[in-house]
């Protein structure tokens, strides 16, 4: 598989089809990789493809200074290539614009990534050239949001004091906003100070608003690549987040960002059968 | 399935919804044996409307119905007339109101189906003679027992008479499917 | 600094009496900004409103509050007060202490604690209040009319006589619409033409219309005031304009046998020709279907014979553009097709009435032809197939309409009147003749309209059947129909001459295209929407665009001409301001911080929201944003609530003035 | 070319010149005619009259038993079989309670989804052309009127053939082959159907109706495609002109005696000569 | 009587269109129709105005309950304003759920501009259930502490 991929990126170079390439890299098989961009096609053994692979390099496709370097192509699993569906509807990017590398993943990570654990994109299917091929389990709604399901378990005085301890923890470090693919904002709504949406102090009230605005930005949006918790210098689980509203859209419209490509984003289109049990 | 003669019960043998219909009498209209009728199919639909079920059960023209679906057809409601008229005489024949002066076509249609129920297929000399008998017990109407007796010459003549009709194999199944069907309606 | 003014009204005992008005009005003075708190009887009243009008002045306030009723009430008559005062109106703002306070709460001590929190919150609010101005929009004042039939004629004739352009566009070669082709007209019985061509040559003549006869609009772009619509004129071959109108060529024409359009096929016409002799303009056009030089390449005898070299057989298609402020679609009706074919989804014609197969079945709107004075027969009722005079005629009303089976649920509205004017048409040409009328219901109401149907059945002695008819044959060149009486309860055969079938009205051919050119909505029958179907019956659902007549959905004439002033007074106001004004209290994007996902364009229902490309001087693309089009937006906000990045905002109830609202809560 | 064949009773019985005439044509045409093994009768219209269930049954069982035989088309020759079995059909096809119903009631398993067709159908389907290469001889001294009754066309919901109203396809048919149909009124008007024995009045007096239409419109023969008709039309003939007194004897055949006729076959194996009213 | 003082008022928030709901409460005024005094109105154009933003805020301030009202599905007078704002509440509710917020100090009604008696029973109820909730300290804590 490696040697395909880096065929194909160096073939990519040489044609000029795309300016650079996104992909991983690692510094010896021990550490963890790193994201590289290659505009020169004898760098292409830099590149590397094994479970290590964990980042969702579609974050960087937002970047100005990548966008700066020319038409990219970059390397992307079943899961993150959800992202690139969704920038695209959201006019962030062209398709067109973008070569994507496709890459068979049956999951990352050792252990495996939570993630990959109920994940049923093990196949790219929006990507240019798909690299490997593997089985695609289908996966059903339960499964998805089991641990959202335990969580809930709890009772919502629990749940909120969970919460509350989180966001006791937070440092305000925004790591969660700068790895997601989907934070593009030019201005985040935190930043905004007439009026002050999100209390920036250090303050809990400030991280709860923060915790809600930026799951609830993310509705129908997230693809569910975990990135957000898996660069949290305190570990806050913000996956149970982004899942109760990923699930609320699935059960009721649905919905799964990123899946079909053709489906109308929820924020912004509606259904006169919308339920309404809970409005009097 | 309602089993006793109600709007409702009509409105589920007939597949149709009569309170549909505007009256507009396109059924009357075009009626092969209007003329013949004492309630004309749209009167039929207008009593059934009104619940007077007596009255369209015991009227002569649901017998007098070819049931040649010219109503149903045309009907710029699509209410199915003809089935209507069909869902009346068999409450009509269930619940014996029929109109006496119609008898012998009700008769007939028994007699048809006893045919059917011994044979599995129609006997035709069987349905004429026991017909014919039947009707004349009815209403002990000579010429109309006498009548038609030179066709069956002719029919044989032309070998288009057989005396001994078929009958299927499997007889008892169409009997048991006659019993279920009655059993159920 | 602001200065702000607080005044609280008693509103008599209104408020008075559940609210200890002295009580707010010391509490507010409190507030930081509040420059003067001020209580009295009757703010609304003209000495109140004199002394808010001293009070801003004197005290030269940025902003203020009147705690009293609801806004709904009288915000209007403050913000006026404040801008006699000068005043931006837009620093007004209300606390309702009154419905939504004295009115509902009989404790006076919460009802006085309550009314203080409501005019703190208006101060919160209106410390953030900024200066709007009304935007302006220029107005294109000319007005484009679709389709020039009755309905169209009025309207434009109302706006040209105003003192405005029109442009109207017909697609037909002349002007006049259905009614142009019409005998003559219930309930009066007054010829249809002797009142509408002298309105039809109005319109030619007039000097601020501008008419596109054989054109249809291609395509609209815009807005209400500044819309641009390009109109398709179809190759005429024949210059309008040196064209005389003698006659000459359609007269030497040698292709005649094409079936007249005006006359639905009862009588012919050439090639070169125009459709009847009072069309407008009165100038021909050449149908390169049927035109031996154009289809075949020889004969081009009008050429020859044409005087004043009008005729250009490389004519061409061509498109023309127009700027105008308004729309008024009247594109009106055709009839439901009786015959096998049909146009639209779940409709089916009338086999069983056999109008293809028996010459003597026509519709309705043939006997209007058959019936006129300009008519194939000059007026006189004779039956197509050979010219005899039917002794026996057979109307047959709702034939399309209210059959479901058919596919037209609804009641076309005007067959009834017609139909008894047909009967007496009928009787006062053939005086020994018999008019039979099978109908469902009558259905004639308006002025004189029942009179009219009764005078048709009890003077003129027309036959009514209350049934439908099943099924017409023929039987040696006579129609047997065969229908009912259900009054009389008795099936009905009639041998009948002739007959003739009141046709459903349908929207014409193209209306639902034109529709969605225009962002109009229209039901399932292809009838136009209006935007409210009792207080605004002409409006749709795009400003500025109004509809009339029968494409709406069916109407009589009167109705018809009604409705089309109806649009033109709707046309006119538009056109009564060199600018429009519309509310300042509108979305704008901040074009700094906007990153271009344009969440807010899929929730606007105005389409107010475009997407603009920022360049570098050097054109090179620095982004694509999002940009608030002031003459669509409506103001409701929607977008603000949807945008992550909070780069829209609603002037009048920014984010800041609702936030401050909610932080004086605390 | 195989089809299922459905005689019904008629053409086991009073007329099975009917039936002559459709076998002869069709083995013509090599179309192989495979009798539903042991059916029985549709039940017509006494069924439907008296029990509903009963009119569903009895088609159903035959449906069923053709199902048994692996037969997916069926003809009908008798338009009222032909529709009882449509009818029954396509009421098992939609609605599977019934279904389970009605299986149980014939002891069979039923689906519904056979297609049941007529002659005219079968005609047009399997060989319009192949007629036309095997004719021998031009019907042009045949003016027929095509008579259709009633239940060829209606209901037009259930059958979905030809107009209602207007139908056409026997004139194509015969016109194909040189016959010069007339233009007539009485194409779908009612003869009286079933009504022969019971009703005889009404028989005789719609039959009348039709012959003379036929006439007034310069038909020197009737076609038909029913048994019923036939029966109607032919055999009570006499008893028309003698009530009425019409101009002239007419011939009716059924569609395939003429569509025989032109194929070359004899009248006899026609069963033409079975008819009362023959061509003198 | 002396719990009479004692007793909890709670204070509720309400985010009401100008169009219908808005209306709906001048038309209780108008008709007298009495009710708790512990609701504060904010009045903006249309629920879809209404971002989830405002509702935090609402609890930031010391809302114990938050109303949320606006015209009946298809009678928005911006057409389909009230279709966005109920999908987004769908959404919304969720999430709070997750975040172990009480779902049932957030109120959505559709009440129209006729409906002066439904806005009276809509915040009675609201304000009994709310004081039998009690005041929202969980929330409040969150805002105390720093």
């Amino acid at each position: 598989m490696l040697r395909k991929l880096q065929n194909t990126c160096r073939q990519l170079l040489l044609e000029g089809k795309v300016d650079v390439v996104i992909g991983y890299g690692q510094a010896d098989s021990e550490s963890p990789t790193h994201p590289v961009f290659i505009t020169d096609a004898k760098d292409v053994k830099k590149l590397v493809w094994n479970d290590k692979c964990l980042i969702n390099l579609v974050t960087y496709l937002k970047r100005p200074e990548i966008k700066s370097l020319g038409k990219s192509a970059i390397v992307a699993k079943g899961c993150d290539e959800r992202a690139i569906v969704v920038l695209e509807k959201e006019s962030q990017l062209e398709r067109d614009s973008v070569f994507v590398i496709g890459m068979a993943c049956a999951g990352v990570g050792q252990p495996l990534l939570p993630k990959c654990k109920v994940c049923d994109a093990h196949m790219p299917q929006v990507a240019d050239i798909i690299i490997g091929s593997v089985e695609n389990p289908s996966v059903d709604a339960d499964t998805r949001y089991a641990e959202l399901k335990s969580f809930l378990k709890k009772s919502p005085e629990e749940r909120h004091k969970h919460w509350v301890k989180e966001c006791r923890r937070c440092l305000k470090c925004y790591a969660c906003r700068q790895t997601c693919p989907m934070c593009y904002c030019e201005r985040c709504i935190v930043d905004v100070n007439q009026p002050q949406y999100i209390d920036s102090s250090a303050s809990t009230k400030g991280n709860f608003a923060w915790h809600i605005t930026r799951a609830f930005h993310l509705a129908g949006r997230c693809v569910g690549c975990d990135e957000c918790t898996r660069v949290c210098p305190v570990g806050i689980d913000l996956r149970l987040l982004n899942m109760s509203i990923a699930k609320s859209a699935e059960q009721n419209f649905e919905f799964r960002a990123g899946v079909d490509p053709d489906a109308k984003p929820i924020i912004g289109s509606y259904s006169e059968q919308d339920r309404e049990d809970f409005i009097r | 399935m309602r089993s006793e003669a109600s709007v409702a019960s009509i409105d589920d043998l007939a597949h149709t919804r009569v309170c549909e219909c505007y009256q507009c009498g396109k059924c009357s209209a075009g009626c092969p044996v209007g003329e013949q009728m004492d309630i004309l199919p749209h009167q039929l639909i207008r009593l059934v409307q009104l619940g007077c079920l007596e009255e369209a059960m015991s009227a002569d023209s649901i017998w007098k119905c070819v049931s040649c679906l010219t109503c149903s057809t045309r009907c710029p409601k699509s209410v199915e007339c003809a089935g209507v008229v069909d869902a009346l005489r068999e409450f009509s024949a269930k619940e014996d109101v029929v109109s006496k002066r119609e008898r012998r076509t009700e008769i007939f249609q028994r007699v048809f189906l006893e045919n059917i129920r011994r044979n599995g297929r129609l006997n035709e000399v069987e349905l004429v003679i026991v017909f014919k008998t039947k009707g004349f017990l009815n209403d002990l109407n000579v010429p109309l027992l006498l009548k038609d007796a030179t066709l069956a010459p002719r029919m044989l003549g032309r070998g288009k008479f057989h005396l001994v009709g078929e009958k299927v194999k499997n007889r008892e199944v169409v009997q048991r499917i006659f019993s279920r069907c009655e059993a159920t309606a | 600094m602001a200065k702000i003014g607080v005044f609280t009204c008693w509103c008599g005992e209104n408020i008075a009496q559940n609210v200890d008005v002295q009580h707010v009005a010391a509490e507010i003075a409190k507030l930081p900004n509040v420059h003067c708190s001020i209580e009295y009887k009757y703010m609304c009243s003209e000495p109140g409103q004199a002394m808010i009008r001293e009070k801003i002045a004197a005290e030269k306030l940025t902003g203020m509050v009147i705690a009293s009723c609801s806004p709904h009430m009288h915000l209007n008559t403050f913000r006026k007060a404040a801008k006699n005062a000068g005043l931006n109106p837009y620093q007004v703002e209300m606390a309702n202490i009154r419905e939504h306070c004295s009115w509902v709460h009989r404790n006076r001590e919460e009802a006085t604690l309550k009314a203080v929190d409501l005019v703190k919150m208006a101060v919160a609010k209106v410390r953030k209040n900024q200066e709007l101005v009304p935007i302006d929009i220029p107005v294109t004042k000319r007005v484009l009319v679709v389709g020039g039939g009755v309905a169209g004629i009025q309207a434009a004739l109302d706006i040209a006589d105003a003192g405005y352009e029109v442009v109207m566009v017909e697609r037909e070669p002349s002007i006049g619409g259905r009614m142009a082709g019409l005998s003559e007209t219930f309930p009066t019985l007054d010829c249809s033409q002797c009142i509408l061509t002298p309105r039809m040559v109005d319109i030619g003549q007039h000097p601020n219309i501008t008419l596109h006869t054989y054109s249809e609009v291609a395509k609209v772009e815009g807005f209400i005031g500044n819309f641009k619509a390009s109109i398709l004129k179809k190759a005429r071959y024949v210059d309008v304009n040196t064209c005389t109108g003698c006659g000459t060529c359609w007269n030497s024409c040698p292709s005649k046998k094409t079936p007249s359009e005006f006359d639905f096929g009862l009588g012919t016409r050439t090639a070169i020709y125009v459709p009847f002799p009072q069309a407008v303009p009165a100038k021909p056009v050449i149908d390169q279907n049927a035109c031996i030089k154009l289809t075949k390449g020889k004969c081009g005898v009008c050429m020859k014979k044409c005087q004043a070299n009008a005729i250009d057989f490389d004519d061409k298609d061509a498109l023309v553009e127009e700027e105008v402020g308004a729309v008024i679609v009247a594109t009106g009706f055709k009839l439901f097709q009786i015959g096998k074919e049909q146009d639209l989804e779940g409709q089916s014609g009338y086999g069983e009435y056999g109008y293809d197969k028996y010459p003597d079945v026509i519709d309705s709107l043939q006997f209007e032809r058959l019936a006129s004075a300009s008519g194939p027969t000059n007026g006189e009722i004779r039956r197509p197939s050979d010219g005899k005079v039917p002794k026996n005629i057979v109307f047959i009303s709702c034939v399309g309409s209210r059959d479901n089976a058919k596919g037209v649920p609804y009641c076309s509205k005007v067959c009834c009147m017609y139909t008894a004017k047909h009967t007496m048409l009928y009787k006062h040409k053939v005086h020994d003749g018999v008019a039979h009328v099978f109908y469902m219901d009558i259905r004639a109401g308006g002025k004189n309209y029942e009179e009219f149907v009764r005078r048709a059945i009890e003077q003129d002695g027309a036959q009514y059947h209350r049934g439908r008819v099943s099924k017409i044959t023929e039987k040696h060149g006579t129609l047997i129909v065969r229908g009912v009486d259900t009054l009389a309860g008795l099936p009905l055969t009639i041998e009948a001459d002739m007959v003739v079938l009141a046709s459903a009205i349908k929207p014409t051919n193209g209306a639902q295209e034109l529709a969605q050119k225009l962002n109009v909505g229209y039901d399932n029958y292809g009838f136009l929407s209006e935007s409210h179907p009792k207080l605004r019956p002409v409006e749709t659902a795009s400003a500025g665009v109004f509809v009339c007549g029968a494409c709406q959905g069916p109407k009589d004439i009167p109705e018809s001409v009604a409705q089309a002033s109806a649009a033109a007074a709707k046309t006119l106001v538009i056109f009564s301001k060199e600018e429009l004004t519309r509310d300042p209290e509108i979305a704008k994007v901040n074009e700094k911080v906007c990153a271009g996902c344009f969440t807010c364009q899929r929730v606007c229902a105005f389409n107010a929201i475009e997407q603009v490309d920022i360049r570098s001087p050097n054109g090179k693309l620095i982004k694509r944003i999002a940009r608030v089009n002031p003459g669509l937006c409506m103001g409701c906000g929607t977008c603000v609530a949807v945008c992550p990045s909070k780069s829209v905002d609603l002037s009048g109830t920014t984010e800041q003035q609702v936030y401050s609202m909610v932080k004086s809560l605390t | 070319m195989q089809v299922g064949y459905y005689p019904g009773c008629a053409l086991h019985g009073s007329s099975n010149d009917y039936e002559m005439s459709v076998r002869a044509c069709l083995s013509k045409l090599q179309i192989d005619v495979r009798e539903i093994d042991d059916w029985i009768c549709c039940g017509a219209s006494a069924a439907h009259s008296l029990n509903q269930k009963l009119s569903v049954a009895l088609p159903a069982r035959t449906l069923g038993l053709a199902e048994r035989d692996g037969l997916n088309d069926i003809l009908a020759p008798c338009p009222m079989c032909s529709m009882e079995l449509c009818k029954a059909g396509k009421a098992l096809a939609e609605d599977p309670e019934l279904r389970v119903e009605i299986s149980d009631i014939v002891e069979l398993e039923i689906t519904g989804k056979s297609r049941v067709l007529n002659l005219i159908q079968v005609l047009q389907e399997f060989g319009v052309e192949k007629i036309q290469s095997l004719a021998t001889r031009s019907l042009s001294e045949f003016k027929p009127a095509c008579y259709y009754g009633c239940l060829l066309t209606r209901p037009p919901k259930v059958l979905k053939f030809d107009d209602c109203e207007q139908p056409e396809s026997m004139e194509k048919i015969l016109g194909l082959l040189g016959a010069v149909p007339v233009d007539w009124n009485f194409k779908t008007e009612c003869c009286g159907a079933g009504m022969t024995l019971a009703n005889e009045d009404t028989v005789l007096d719609l039959s009348h109706k039709i012959i003379s239409d036929a006439i007034d419109h310069g038909a020197n023969c009737l076609v038909v495609a029913c048994p019923m008709c036939h029966v109607n039309l032919d055999m009570k003939q006499a008893a028309v002109k003698e009530r009425f007194g019409v101009q002239r004897d007419m011939v009716v055949y059924y569609l395939s005696d003429l569509v025989g006729i032109a194929m070359g076959i004899d009248e006899k194996d026609l069963g033409v000569d079975r008819h009362y009213v023959v061509k003198d | 009587m002396s719990d009479e003082k004692e007793q909890f008022e709670p204070k509720i928030i309400a985010y009401v269109c100008n169009w219908c709901t808005y209306l709906g409460a001048d038309l209780a005024g108008t008709n007298r129709l009495e009710y708790p005094a512990n609701v504060r109105i904010v009045r903006l154009p249309c629920t879809g105005r209404i971002d989830f933003n405002l509702m935090v805020k609402a609890f930031e301030a010391g809302a114990d309950s938050v109303l949320v009202s606006g015209c009946h599905p298809g009678d928005c007078h911006y057409t389909t304003g009230n279709f966005h704002a109920r999908r987004r509440w769908i959404l919304f509710r969720s999430l709070l759920d997750t975040m172990g917020i009480d779902v049932d100090r957030i109120h959505f009604t559709w009440i129209s501009a006729a409906e002066g008696k439904k806005w009276q029973e809509v915040v009675t109820d609201i304000t009994e259930s709310t004081r039998k909730l009690g005041p929202y300290t969980a929330y409040q804590r969150v805002c105390g502490e720093s």
